[in-house]
């Protein structure tokens, strides 16, 4: 018996959609998540780029990487699994070819980022300093790629490892790193207090769950690394999961939410667990002005339940009314 | 591998649902918002995807069958997984979000070679729209239809290959129609006809996986120019996932599928 | 380029479905999980419950326990959350009050069971223990709910610590104890690995994940918990992944698989993955014969696919053949 | 809470898909394959669910709202959440699984006392139920109904209650039939009245939890023996997730909406 309050829906011109990441100013929550928007350029035969907050780009090494063998995708209940292999165009060709056009149009650009090792993680980082100030705001730094076989894994699922590296990054750039974290932990607090411990500007939260399919004919499995990352609504319940727990573990760290995002009202779950940005993965496949659609339903959904702006309903979950006491006439 | 117009994302609805025997069926599709497909290649492809809620996640990939300027095109399918069978399914008037036209698809035919279209299954729908420009540029004498199915019912849409002028070669694996087996062995016969007389000929092949392996190989050893339009999973079909890899020689192990392709040339296919 | 195999249908009649866990024979390998089939009663309404290879009863602990506030369940896109905190009749009462029932079934009975700290847990599967020879066939200890406060988590998530408590139990009972893990942790196979040395008979792979769902009208969570466990198709790809990972580590330890097992297919590769048995759970809601549904379509599926034994394929994926050698003309 | 024939699982399909106004859709079914519902008790409810694919796992309630010996029923529904639309968007033909009947139904009416059915929304059809079986008794005389909504198109089935010579008082938020307002007011009235008169009444109340919760203060307030056909998220509908706790008073702080109700007594509830 959860009492529903009777809102008194707002015009949605009038909802304030405006949230802040730390320090960084967006006029709306509602980015394009890594590895599914490219470097952006695809989009524009689509959709216009300059609605969108921003948008993290395809992961970015040092050096170019080609990707794994195929098949590299395929579909699960609500999901779908991905091993691309971090394939992707290198740190100089990133910002020699790619960047350019990312910074003419003036959103707010996130560049994902990993490394093969510690050293390389940290020259990343160092690399794509030199965009600072040409169009890169933010670099988001993976630790929690599940189909990089060098050493990877302990990155994202080591506290002191996670420490250890977030710090060295932070020292070499004076852009903001937020730090996109894994789901296959079995404490997300101690990670994200880790490296928050050690300077990063916020999280990402969260990368896909390590996952299988397999093929019954064949008896292979699905994608050739035989794992794969599960993205999709199918993972959404343990992102907002993960997302409350931070928030409410370490209020002060600013929360960038994913996972299974296709609407207004999936957006609106991570904001309300505090979240206050989200990025849109997944969901570009299926049609790719997505992120707009997302954008769009958020204003309107808000405007729905009388709630003026996103500020006021980051994190603002709160446990139910506990049961009324019970009277129990034998004692 | 010929490009293309500007591709758009928008909502149509299905006009017409029309079933072929032997489960093929096609769909017709009119834009109700936004784009429209435009001028299409042969070997070009729109990804579809119905009011699916949240089980099926991406869109389907299919060749289209033809597009006309007012905006209405067709794709000939057949219910393979969930996605299809649904599609299949599609009542008049339901919904679809299409993206497209997309990928690169086959050269048109020229004056100076014949083209051997060596058709399979759901494959046919580019080699089709191959033949339909060829004929409405008059040109429907320099290509010939190789088509292979299991049985007669297998084999579909032969009479506009007809109406156009397109000799065909057909062949089921139940002897029904044409020569018995495989469709690959006319076309062998023909490669061996066409050196003997000195004749200039390029394969454009599309179908199963398995067919266009055995046309790879058959191409190669005649060493004659052979275009495969291929199929691999695909999340979005515009390039941005990198799901759709396909294993090339060259400097780069992999090209993609959607918009690298999907027509690509045999030689470069990395199979064994 | 995969190649399927052409394989030839063989008659489903004489498809042998015979399996084992370690040395309990099995006449087929489906069994109704934990928690979805209560102490089997209800389902006799329903369907034949001879029919089932076995069934897991409902979590006992030593003490009874009632059961968390409501709401206690939601359903998510292809998955569901449950926070049902583990209420059940006790350790004296089920053995008094349901288990004569389940013991004239004649299938296996596996006893699931958890403490609320590790003395409870080591007297639980000690009273559980006179239930040998009068219908229990194995204690399935449950190491994994993520709904119960007290202690709980570390039971789970720490090798050792999961390692000492399954030799306490283990030294009290002459019953075979399949350990039931959780997927919340980043490494399954060092769980399955401690719990094997400590004498673990199997493991059944997997238990819920983790999730949380919120409702934004009345801005709370929607299981009065905040949190709770994440089963269905949702889970399927993360329980393969599990199942693979420690059947390949480690091949002597018999692995019970689960989550998200709606029809045949997804029981085969279950089978395939390194199962030699699997649960059907929230299946079981949909509609009460859910698991011989299940059993009928398994059959059929293997004689279609040629298959003609459960143990030919337990465990029968391979990787996929490497790709055709690259030829770079430039180099 | 009076039970009831032994439950099971049967294969149905969609007779009839009849829409009443307002949203209200009535769907008859009949069984095709093993069970059948047989005699229920009205507040009995049954589990239904269509051929949903994966993403809606579980199966949805719905209290009965007739059924016949000859194996066929019916329920009362609008389009909620997802799979109320999809069951209200059936064509006849269509194929759900149903599990039924289910719970501990409404006793019966009697002579002795004056039945006060209190309904609201799709609330309507256990006290429907008990109706139509106390009209078949001879009773109709022994129940009222009072029936409220938020506009005349929000009442529906009236006109069964008046054939079967069941008194009816109304309410609408908007004031379109009977009294303006809540129903509870007009009940509330009717108690004052039957207290002094020394008639004996008590309340069958189905309807939204806010006007249960109402309707339970006011059976409470005037020591009224008052029942409430609760709802509760269901995943089983038979006892076994027990996901559908409802509190009350006594030596267990639960029991369950499906198994030990949906009936319950208005004082053991433990509502605020
Ligand atoms: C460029 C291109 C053009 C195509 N043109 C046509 C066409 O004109 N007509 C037509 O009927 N089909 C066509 N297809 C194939 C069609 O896209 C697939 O049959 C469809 O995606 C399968 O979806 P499903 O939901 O029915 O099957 P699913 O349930 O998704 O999958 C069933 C099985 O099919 C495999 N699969 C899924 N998608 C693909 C895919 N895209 N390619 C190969 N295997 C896949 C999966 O691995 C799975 O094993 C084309 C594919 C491509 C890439
Ligand atoms: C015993 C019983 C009898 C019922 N009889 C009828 C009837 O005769 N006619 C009718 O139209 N409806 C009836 N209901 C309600 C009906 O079961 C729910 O409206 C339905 O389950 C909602 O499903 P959905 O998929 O449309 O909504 P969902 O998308 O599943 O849910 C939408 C919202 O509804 C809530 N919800 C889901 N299921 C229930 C539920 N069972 N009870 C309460 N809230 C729920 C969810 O929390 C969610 O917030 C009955 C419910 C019970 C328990
Ligand atoms: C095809 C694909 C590629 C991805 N590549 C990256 C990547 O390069 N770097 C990264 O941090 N996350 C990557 N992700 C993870 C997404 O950014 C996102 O965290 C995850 O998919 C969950 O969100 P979703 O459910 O909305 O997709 C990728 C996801 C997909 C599906
Ligand atoms: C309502 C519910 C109650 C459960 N209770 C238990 C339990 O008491 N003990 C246990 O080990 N697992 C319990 N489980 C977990 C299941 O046994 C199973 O591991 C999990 O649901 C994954 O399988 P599925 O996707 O087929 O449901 C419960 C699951 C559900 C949905
Ligand atoms: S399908 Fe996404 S890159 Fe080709
Ligand atoms: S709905 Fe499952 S116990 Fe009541």
């Amino acid at each position: 018996m959860t009492a529903i309050p009777r809102t008194t829906a707002i015009d949605p011109a009038s909802v304030d959609l405006r949230t802040r990441l730390g320090k960084l100013e967006l006029p709306h929550p509602i980015l394009a998540a890594s590895g599914c928007f490219a470097y952006g350029q695809q989009f524009a035969d689509f959709m216009d780029l300059r609605r969108l907050a921003g948008l993290s780009t395809k992961g970015i090494s040092p050096k170019p990487r080609f990707g794994n063998p195929l098949p590299r995708i395929c579909e699960t209940s609500s999901g779908m699994l991905n091993s691309i292999g971090l394939e992707n165009v290198g740190a100089e060709a990133f910002l020699a070819e790619k960047l350019p056009f990312l910074a003419e149009l003036g959103i707010s650009v996130w560049v994902n980022f990993f490394g093969e090792d510690f050293a390389s993680y940290v020259e990343c980082a160092r690399l794509l300093e030199a965009g600072r100030g040409h169009g890169i705001d933010v670099l988001e730094m993976n630790i929690s790629c599940p189909n990089i076989k060098k050493g990877g894994i302990e990155f994202g699922t080591v506290p002191e490892v996670a420490h250890r590296l977030t710090r060295a990054c932070v020292e070499v750039t004076d852009l903001p790193i937020v730090v996109k974290l894994t789901p296959n932990v079995a404490d997300v607090v101690a990670m994200a207090d880790a490296v928050a411990q050690a300077g990063a500007a916020g999280v990402s939260l969260i990368n896909t769950l390590t996952g299988m399919a397999i093929d019954v004919r064949t008896r292979r499995p699905r994608i050739a690394t035989m794992y794969g990352g599960l993205s999709g609504p199918a993972i959404k319940p343990v992102a907002l999961r993960m997302v409350h727990q931070v928030a409410t573990a370490l209020p002060q760290l600013p929360i960038c939410g994913m996972g299974g995002i296709l609407g207004g009202e999936d957006a609106l779950e991570f904001i309300m667990a505090g979240a206050c940005c989200v990025q849109v993965g997944t969901a570009n496949f299926a049609r790719p002005d997505a992120a707009l659609v997302v954008l769009d339903e958020l204003r309107a959904r808000m405007a729905d339940l009388g709630i003026g702006s996103v500020s006021e309903v980051v994190g603002c979950i709160r446990p139910l009314p506990p049961e009324a006491p019970r009277v129990d006439p034998a004692g | 591998m010929t490009a293309l117009a500007l591709p758009s994302q928008f909502s149509a609805r299905v006009d017409v649902n029309r079933s072929l025997g032997g489960g093929y069926v096609v769909l017709e599709f009119s834009g109700v918002s936004g784009g429209a497909l435009g001028e299409v290649v042969a070997g070009q492809f729109v990804m579809l995807r119905g009011e699916w809620g949240r089980e099926l996640l991406n869109p389907r990939a299919f060749s289209v069958l033809w597009s006309e300027p007012d905006g209405r095109f067709a794709v000939l399918l057949k219910a393979y997984g969930q996605g299809t069978s649904r599609l299949v399914a599609s009542p008049v008037g339901a919904r679809v979000t299409v993206t497209g036209p997309l990928g690169r698809g086959f050269r048109p035919t020229d004056g100076a070679v014949t083209q051997l279209l060596v058709a399979g299954g759901v494959g046919l729908p580019p080699l089709h729209l191959q033949a339909r420009q060829a004929s409405a540029r008059g040109q429907a004498a320099r290509l010939e239809l190789f088509y292979g199915g299991r049985d007669r019912d297998d084999l579909v849409l032969l009479g506009d290959f007809e109406a156009w002028g397109v000799r065909s070669v057909l062949a089921t694996e139940d002897g029904s129609v044409g020569a018995r087996g495989f469709v690959t062995a006319p076309l062998e016969q023909r490669l061996v006809d066409a050196r003997a007389a000195g004749e200039a000929v390029e394969i454009l092949s599309c179908g199963p996986t398995p067919m266009l392996a055995a046309v790879r190989h058959i191409g190669l050893r005649h060493d004659v120019p052979t275009w495969l339009c291929l199929e691999e999973e695909m999340a979005c079909g515009f390039g941005v996932c990198l799901g759709c890899a396909v294993p090339v020689h060259g400097a780069r192990p992999y090209q993609y599928c959607c918009s690298d392709g999907p027509v690509f040339e045999a030689k470069q296919v990395r199979w064994p």
